[in-house]
């Protein structure tokens, strides 16, 4: 028996609100929102979880600038360690490297961080997907059960991906909040994005930062209710 | 001290399983995940009298058998090449042997850990 | 015993070269330039065969504007279609909508598809890779040994990821023959090229194929001599 | 017919393992993949000529089970509701059962193929 399913839920019972950051293809923007997302929630006194668990390329860490070169500290389990009032929790801490995992091991490595991350309470516990729908988006959906916020370009190439997910998503019984089109309609394309990579003071100042108020309110809103 | 974390994985599995009786549990340690055993049995006992579960438990170490999937080679882990920071990845994050290891016939990372990652539940006997 | 592990050999021994094009993070441009590499070479009279394996967010075929409504003929084997030239093999022939695969599916379906496509002779077999260093990744290297071709953005986070990436493959005794990149130095952003998708005619035309330029004549410079 | 290519593939397992003998080779067939008995069976046939290959062939079909990730639920592929080019898409790549097959209990597209995949080769023995 694996030991680590069943301490899943006991990890996770702080957490009101788990939610996905998601969608079909790579560069679309899914870390960048989830990071500024993170971050505008916890600016805002909300107590915020991120986990990355882009394991082949994690960038959370880098957009908010987070030093990686200690471990996390233990108390009885790992403790994710706070940037900008965010509990982090990356594979960056232990690896600088590039990670060729096959994807059993993918669900190894995500559910021994699952089984050992001491989140305490939190009011949004935000998850940076890898591109795809492999064994990070299948397990995901079936440890965790989060919603799912799903992120394109206007690209045909992004839409019809995203929405072929979409579609999977709400067939597996999941929800999806809401689908954002980044470097377009929802958000616009920010010249200054890229200087503000890694550094949360800049990134809460960008045109990107105040183009996810909308997505920041609704979540906001609906905490209670659901 | 994270094998408290794993040690509590382990209560939970137990109380899932048979809440009720006195337990016998027995217990693999894999070595790639280099668990520190003494702490890791203070934490079964001290979860255990929390959760109220009264057990005793028997713990084996599992070498930990890597098969390279490029070449076949077999060899067993050990950490001696690696770093203390290396060594210490792996203990919290076992597959990132295959960042840091390679197989030592051919130097893939592609290799598969047959035998021996690490926490895992054998048996949960009533005594 | 798995019989297609030792019929892939026969399969691709008409293949004087094969190429990964590749790089960390998604959305790069891998398809694209994988797309419309093999355009151009093809245009200018080479034999060439393009492969997508990013089973979980397949492009080519659109980019291409190839026509996936009927499946590829059989003759002792699956004839891979053409598109303006080009022998396209891809998942888009028989799924329309999201795969969810895990890596030992992923695996398996590029074995499958290896052991049966027919490509007989070809200058070059381009492989258009998913994002990550997983599965796909980890097989191509062990059943292609192809060289590899990178690309990456200005970004930082892909630039970090592109750079690990060089590092694992190298490590992996394989050769990277060029790091493009893309929408910056080497290949400027195109504005015009997402009008262009899905049609061979217009992609030919823009300046994103014109900056390809270099690459295409690397490539067949040294045809000869590898 | 792809299962031509199916066949040969077998015929080179044949060649590596052991060229210069009399085979007996045991095939089995997944019925997931729906191989057409009849003209895998030419194909063998051919292309052991072909290949100056001396063999007999015994062909087992194994029936594909199914086991969802998700509820555990164990069941039998059957081609039933599948539409003709469904059924035919996974001919071509088994996996997509995937895309096309849900589990009948939680609707979850993550299930194991057990057994009964595609074309295997069982055994090989000198006559
Ligand atoms: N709205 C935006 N304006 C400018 N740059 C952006 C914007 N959104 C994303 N980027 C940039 O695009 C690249 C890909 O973003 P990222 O969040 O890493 O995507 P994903 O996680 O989907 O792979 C990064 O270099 C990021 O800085
Ligand atoms: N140089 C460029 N100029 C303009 N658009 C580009 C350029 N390169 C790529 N794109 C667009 O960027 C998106 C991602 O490209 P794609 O080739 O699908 O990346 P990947 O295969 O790495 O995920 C697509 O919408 C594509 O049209
Ligand atoms: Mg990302
Ligand atoms: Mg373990
Ligand atoms: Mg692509
Ligand atoms: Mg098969
Ligand atoms: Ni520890
Ligand atoms: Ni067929
Ligand atoms: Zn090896
Ligand atoms: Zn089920």
């Amino acid at each position: 028996m694996d030991p680590r399913l069943d301490i899943i839920g006991e990890r996770i019972k702080g957490v009101k609100r788990l939610i996905a950051v998601a969608g079909g293809k790579g560069g679309v923007g899914k870390s960048s929102v989830a990071s500024v997302l993170a971050l505008k929630l916890a600016s805002q006194g909300r107590a915020v979880g991120l986990l990355d668990l882009d394991f082949c390329g994690p960038t959370p860490h880098l957009i908010l600038g987070a030093d990686t070169s200690e471990f996390p500290k233990e108390d009885k389990g790992v403790i994710p360690p706070k940037v900008a009032g965010i509990k982090l929790m990356s594979v960056a801490y232990y690896s600088k490297e590039a990670n060729p995992l096959r994807g059993s091991e993918l669900s190894n490595s995500i559910k021994e961080l699952l089984a050992v991350t001491l989140w305490g309470k939190l009011d949004y516990l935000i998850l940076d997907m890898p591109p795809g729908t492999s064994d990070t988006f299948l397990d995901v959906a079936k440890l965790l059960k989060p919603e799912f916020i799903l992120i394109t370009t206007p690209s045909k190439l992004s839409k019809a991906t995203v929405e072929k997910n979409k579609n999977l998503i709400e067939e597996m019984g999941l929800k999806v909040v809401a689908t954002i089109e980044n470097l377009g309609k929802d958000i616009r394309t920010d010249s200054s994005f890229e200087q503000a990579v890694g550094s949360t003071k800049l990134l809460l100042n960008t045109q990107f930062s105040a183009d996810l108020n909308k997505i920041t309110e609704q979540l906001k809103r609906n905490l209670n209710t659901t | 001290m994270h094998e408290w974390a794993l040690a509590q994985s382990v209560i939970f599995t137990a109380l899932k399983q048979r809440p009720k009786s006195r337990l016998k549990i027995t217990i693999a340690l894999g070595e790639l995940q280099q668990v520190d055993e003494e702490i890791f049995r203070l934490g079964l006992k001290e979860f255990a009298k929390l959760e109220k579960l009264k057990a005793t438990f028997s713990i084996k170490r599992v070498p930990a058998k890597l098969r390279c999937n490029n070449c076949n080679k077999e060899w067993l882990f050990s950490k001696g090449e690696l770093s203390e920071r290396e060594a210490e990845s792996i203990h919290f994050v076992p597959e990132l042997a295959h960042t840091y290891i390679g197989c030592p016939q051919c130097g893939s990372p592609d290799f598969t850990v047959v035998e021996g990652r690490g926490v895992w539940v054998e048996k949960i006997e009533v005594e």
